[in-house]
């Protein structure tokens, strides 16, 4: 049966849902938005990471780059797509 | 081929003696605005010109002196590795153009987004231009008038065109004066420009906005102040009140002729500016209340 | 009959009528030609169930051909319009039809496919590969691709086509302002193709990275092998905009949301944003494939190596990342402050540094080369000053403040057809020229080529360059006519007399594929162009299983090493060759997103339900199939290669 | 068909890890298709018309009990790729099937959420922000759903075949498939939900 549960998951599963309760702060507490923000940031990025790297392999086979590579070609781009629009449809009109 | 080539320099010849006549609209500013944009397009023409022709010099020499035609048979092209400062130099080059070009670019940028240079101390004259089925109505909350498909501007006095559309999205343009700037739905958008000469200039909407958008034109008139004031006084002696009614009848889809009236319809159809903007990002004082938002 | 009415062309005419009639005709011949020459079965089990790179690559370019007739059409016709002042050939609506379907039709359903066509055919050849890596995927995109295009043509005849323009701007997209199904059919058709596109970047990503012959790095890879990865990276994270945005355009006009309305938190500009978040990518889509050609076909026949072979690769991963972070530039004058507009006009007109260092390039390859001036050379040689032409007028249009004036207007459709077509037409045009005996085994006539050449590149300049003017005399695009006191008739004609030359130049090149197939000798060998690349190292025509024996690779240059320097390429024996089974089921899912697309165009629920039944019964097919493909046996091989000859082993 | 034995049986031929690279190719664009959403999720999240905000509508009883549950089914079919590597077929179906059921669970909340913003008026119709939110949780949940499909029909054939390698490879791909499921959802849970109701 023990085989069946490898340290690695377990803790990363343990790690998630410590992660998700960091989160949750945001809502329970009473917090600037900045603070709240840098939070769910760095919990949301920091759980993708332990999805992306423990449970979804990421970098066991000997694609290990390419997939690197088109992981962080897309998350590039997406961030510069959700910002460049902010940008336009509601920052460019503010100042 | 010697054929070839004579045919397509009398075309050119042809294009240009055609259109040598007279100077094109945005070429032949009239205002600080479009002059601006005219010198931008003019320096970038000129830029543009040096790479064109360093370009064209480099593809006929090659071309003539490494013809085949012009080369032994056994003659074997050597394999050429890539050298650090040819490199240097089609990498250089391009970089130091783009650079210069986007100081040009933002300084320029800046500037017709501003009052026009000259006129920052006077007070802008604000008119309304909204556009509809395929009009435009022009308002002037301060004179307290209204015209359609025509307006008429008093000349050395910034003005600010308040841009807005009862429909798709159109985009107000004044070739002699200023470039283009959309108007929309639901909310304002502002075109700061100004006549330096009298005269009639073409204004239209260059933005496809269905059917009949070929005709969607105005006519712009810089007149002086006197004249505008006289104009002005004219207007509210002879012309018709504008009531919601008659305004609901105008933005009917079709064409008007030149309409002129008293009042403005931004009193009971107002602009979606302010607390009337369907966009909220309007102005920065708005922010507090994101959750007041109306619709029209 | 309500039921019915609803299929009736919204806003015809005699000319459409016309149309329909012709279309009818047509179809009607084919179906009963191919009947009477008891074709349907060599037509079915040669073409609609192949999963065979080439014959995909044949069948995508086959189709773009026919779209560029009609979408040729559609342009004669706008030229014709507009030749003279307050012309009435055209109406207001069939001026915008005509432009919308112009526009989609040449982008969407002629250069893009035109592009994949010869990616399908040429990339697993330069490579070294038997196939792309997901064949059956591959059938499907191709299936979708034709589907979508197909049902964008039948708009024509059914319900009325699409009349916002190409880039469907709401509100004027909207059901208030195009109240006929038009736009329905713009969002399924590229909806549908979009999803097939999307597979083949996947598809093709994934065969560049992991199937390259033995020894052939990542910087070793022939150009057009680099410009087909990037363009398909940049296929892969553009597409998913277009789908959300088509979604989202779909639910305002047939659900009732409000995404780009005016009212209850719409907001029309968000559908500008998204679609040229994916449609400017989209330019750099049809481009890079196009400097990739351009950049065989000048090394080839200048004889020499392409000179800066890194600054070329890293110039294209450059322009692949840029390309999604300039969109703004097509609505500068939405009314966005300075300090945004400055922003993306710097990163707009930044492109032209890796841009102009291909052209350099170029040049520098031709240096001290021994230029040969061949078809497909003539149009890579007028590809650089005309393409150069189209890129400074790009550069001056990406300054905001000078964008004002040149938005919308004549000058902008005269620089985006002066990139395009010499960049992206004249290329599609010269690889066709130059792969020619590779897919069929002969040559196309030189002469014939060489007039249709000309014609082309004089009505491209007779027709675009005009517009240049004509544009900054105040002409805004789209005008369905002018009144004489504007002065653009004389200039309009002249555009007109190109487009004509233009048109000539695409019959000589239809009349010369009819005159090479009869008339051209068919022993041209395997190297009729004394190529440099890998896919010159194989028969022409390429046999089923592409390489004998797989290739090992040296430099970029393979094929020339083997040439020039003795290297060996194929050292080893004869061994057995898996292929893949062919299947019928990817043409079957193609109709049944057609009929989908349809019947949510005319909201028939019943239909869309049925066909989605049907798509998931075909997935569902497909997971529980156990395909093993068939094996070429070495008995098979040696037969096949000493009917070409003897393999150059 | 060569296989390596000294690979995991996912990776074992050649057109299996051609399907694992394609996979994780396709993800990109998943990524960049939920990257599309999220940021019409943020242009339109002020947009609410005459209608509701998310501050008014959302509960975070039901959206925690979504998150968990997700988080747990991410794990368990961790566990079952790592049963599958170790040969215990019998415990990697338990694993699989497991997950299938939390999918289940998370869907049958996620109706239940979307019936509730029903009753307190918002619809898809209501605004830009309502349109755009049940866009995106309803490309997500209709993910969900294709996965729940896709994990049955992987289940049919390992009763029917046996863990072989293309089954294998099937599996480790869908797990791939859950986990960025799994990765979406804390994305709209920090940057729609907490977000919104903070």
């Amino acid at each position: 049966m023990k085989e069946l549960f490898p340290m690695k998951q377990v803790n990363g599963f343990i790690f998630s849902l410590l992660l998700t309760v960091i989160a949750l702060s945001v809502y329970f507490l009473d917090m600037s938005f900045s603070v709240a923000m840098t939070i769910l940031l760095v919990t949301a990025f920091i759980q993708a990471g332990v999805q992306l790297i423990l449970f979804m392999h990421a970098g066991e086979s000997e694609d290990k780059s390419s997939i690197y590579t088109t992981t962080f070609y897309a998350i590039s781009i997406a961030l510069f797509t959700v910002f460049g629009s902010l940008l336009a449809m509601i920052w460019g009109y503010m100042f | 081929m010697k054929l070839k080539w004579a045919f397509l320099s009398l075309v050119f010849t042809m294009a240009i003696v055609l259109t040598g006549c007279e100077p094109l609209l945005v070429l032949n500013p009239q205002g600080p605005q479009a002059e601006t944009q005219a010198n931008v397009i003019w320096i970038s023409i000129a830029t543009m010109s040096v790479i064109l022709i360093i370009v064209l010099a480099i593809l006929i020499t090659v071309l003539i002196k490494y013809r085949a035609s012009k080369q032994s048979d056994d003659y074997e092209p050597p394999h050429i590795k890539s050298n650090p400062i040819v490199e240097g130099i089609i990498i250089g080059f391009p970089v130091l153009i783009i650079i210069f070009l986007g100081i040009v670019s933002v300084s320029s940028t800046y500037k017709v987004e501003t009052t026009p240079e000259g006129y920052e101390d006077q007070e802008p004259l604000i008119i309304y231009a909204s556009s509809s089925n395929w009009k435009w109505h022009f308002s002037y909350p301060e004179e307290d008038i209204e015209t359609v498909n025509y307006v008429f501007i008093p000349e050395d006095r910034p003005i600010e065109f308040k841009l807005y559309s009862y429909g798709p999205i159109t985009s107000f343009w004044i070739p002699q004066l200023a470039g283009q700037k959309y108007a929309m739905a639901d909310m304002v958008t502002t075109l700061h420009l100004a006549a330096e000469n009298p005269g009639e200039y073409m204004g239209r909407n260059a933005n496809f906005s269905g059917e009949g958008f070929a005709e969607n034109k105005f006519d712009v008139t810089a007149l002086t102040q006197k004249e505008f004031d006289e104009w002005v006084e004219d207007i509210h002696q002879t012309a018709e009140p504008i009531t919601e009614d008659e305004f609901n009848e105008l933005l009917k889809p079709g064409h008007l002729g030149k309409l002129t009236f008293t009042g403005t319809h931004l009193d009971f159809s107002p602009a979606p500016e302010g607390e009337h903007a369907g966009h909220n990002h309007g102005d920065a004082s708005e922010q507090e209340d994101h959750s007041e938002h109306s619709n029209h | 009959m309500e039921f019915f009415e609803r299929f009736a062309i919204y806003h015809p005419s005699p000319l459409i009528y016309a149309s329909m009639v012709a279309i009818g005709l047509v179809s009607i011949a084919i179906v009963v030609g191919i009947t009477y020459f008891k074709k349907w079965g060599y037509l079915w089990n040669e073409w609609l169930t192949t999963v065979d790179h080439k014959k995909i690559g044949i069948m995508y370019i086959i189709s773009a051909l026919l779209m560029l007739f009609r979408g040729g059409a559609d342009a004669i016709m706008m030229r014709l319009q507009t030749a003279v002042p307050d012309n009435s050939f055209l109406d207001a609506q069939h001026y915008n039809e005509v432009f919308t379907t112009h526009g989609v039709v040449m982008i969407m359903f002629m250069a893009m496919p035109f592009i994949i066509g010869l990616m399908n055919f040429i990339v697993p050849l330069q490579i070294g590969a038997r196939d792309v890596a997901f064949p059956r995927l591959n059938a499907i995109s191709f299936w979708l691709f034709f589907f979508g295009a197909m049902l964008f043509n039948v708009s024509f005849v059914i319900g009325g086509s699409p009349d916002a323009g190409w880039t469907n701007y709401y509100p004027l997209a909207s059901n208030e302002f195009s109240p006929s199904v038009g736009v329905n059919y713009y969002n399924w058709a590229l909806q549908i193709s979009g999803i097939g596109t999307l597979m083949t970047g996947i598809n093709f990503i994934a065969t560049i990275l992991k199937m390259r012959a033995p020894g052939m790095k990542l910087m070793k890879m022939p150009m057009f092998t680099w410009a087909s990865l990037l363009t398909n990276v940049i296929i892969v994270f553009a597409f998913p905009v277009l789908t959300i945005a088509l979604l989202m355009g779909t639910f305002d006009r047939q659900f009732g949301t409000n995404f780009f309305t005016s009212m209850n938190g719409g907001m029309d500009m968000m559908w500008a944003n998204l679609f040229w978040i994916w449609g400017h990518p989209e330019v750099y889509i049809l481009i890079l494939p196009a400097f990739g050609i351009y950049s065989e076909i000048i090394s080839t026949f200048s004889e020499r190596n392409l000179y800066g072979y890194k600054s070329m690769v890293w110039s294209m991963v450059l322009i692949s990342l840029f390309s999604f972070t300039v969109w703004l530039h097509h609505f500068f004058t939405m009314g966005q402050n300075a300090f945004t507009n400055s922003i993306f006009s710097i990163t707009t007109i930044a492109i032209a540094i890796p841009t102009g260092i291909k052209i350099f390039n170029w040049l520098l390859t031709m240096w001290k080369g021994k230029i040969r001036f061949t078809v497909p050379m003539l149009y890579s040689i007028a590809f650089i000053p005309l393409f150069t032409i189209g890129g400074a007028t790009g550069v001056m249009l990406g300054i905001a403040s000078a964008d004002y004036q040149y938005h919308n207007t004549m000058f902008l459709v005269a620089h985006f057809h002066n990139v395009i077509i010499p960049g992206v037409v004249f290329a599609v045009l010269a690889g066709f020229t130059y792969w020619w005996p590779k897919m069929f085994g002969f040559m196309l006539n030189e002469k014939i080529g060489k007039w249709a050449f000309w014609f082309l590149t004089i009505g491209f300049c007779l027709a675009f360059f005009p517009m240049y003017v004509t544009g900054l005399d105040g002409q805004a695009r789209r005008m369905y006519t002018y009144s004489e006191a504007t002065g653009f008739g004389p200039l309009n004609m002249l555009s007109f007399f190109g487009a004509g030359l233009m048109a000539i130049a695409f019959a000589l090149i239809v009349y010369n594929v009819y005159y090479s197939f009869r008339h051209s000798p068919r022993n041209v060998g395997d190297d009729p162009w004394n190529a440099r690349s890998l896919e010159w190292a194989t028969h022409n025509p390429v046999p089923e299983y592409n390489f004998a024996v797989t290739p090992e690779v040296k430099s970029s240059q393979a094929f020339w090493d083997q040439k020039k320097h003795g290297h060996k390429l194929f050292d080893k024996e004869y061994e057995e060759i898996h292929m893949p089974n062919k299947s019928g089921v990817p043409f079957i899912m193609g109709v049944l997103f057609s009929i989908f697309g349809f019947s949510f165009i005319f909201a028939i629920w019943i239909g869309v339900i049925l066909s989605a039944i049907g798509i998931f019964a075909c997935m569902i097919h497909r997971t529980f199939e156990q395909v093993h493909g068939f094996h070429i046996s070495v008995k098979e091989i040696k037969e096949t290669e000493e009917k070409f000859g003897g393999a150059d082993k | 068909m060569k296989i390596d034995h000294s690979q995991p049986l996912e990776y074992s031929t050649e057109q299996n890890r051609l399907n694992i690279l394609g996979f994780w190719i396709f993800l990109g664009a998943e990524i960049m298709l939920f990257a599309t959403l999220f940021t019409s999720y943020f242009v339109y999240e002020d947009r609410i018309g005459s209608g509701p905000s998310g501050a008014d509508i959302f509960e975070i009883t039901p959206v925690l009990i979504e998150t968990i549950i997700l988080l747990t089914s991410s794990f368990t079919i961790g566990l079952a790729v790592h049963a599958m590597r170790i040969n215990r077929t019998k415990a990697m179906t338990v694993f699989l099937g497991i997950t299938l059921l939390l999918g289940a669970a998370f869907l049958a909340t996620e109706i239940y959420e979307f019936n509730h913003y029903y009753h307190v008026g918002a619809t898809l119709q209501t605004s830009g922000f309502t349109g755009i939110l049940l866009t995106t949780l309803g490309t997500h949940g209709a993910h969900v759903t294709l996965g729940l499909f896709w994990g049955t029909m992987i289940l049919m054939q390992i009763k029917k075949r046996g863990l072989t390698p293309q089954i294998a490879n099937k599996s480790f791909i869908f797990s791939l498939y859950w986990h960025f499921l799994d990765v979406v959802w804390i994305f709209i849970f920090s940057f729609i939900y907490l977000k919104g109701m903070m």
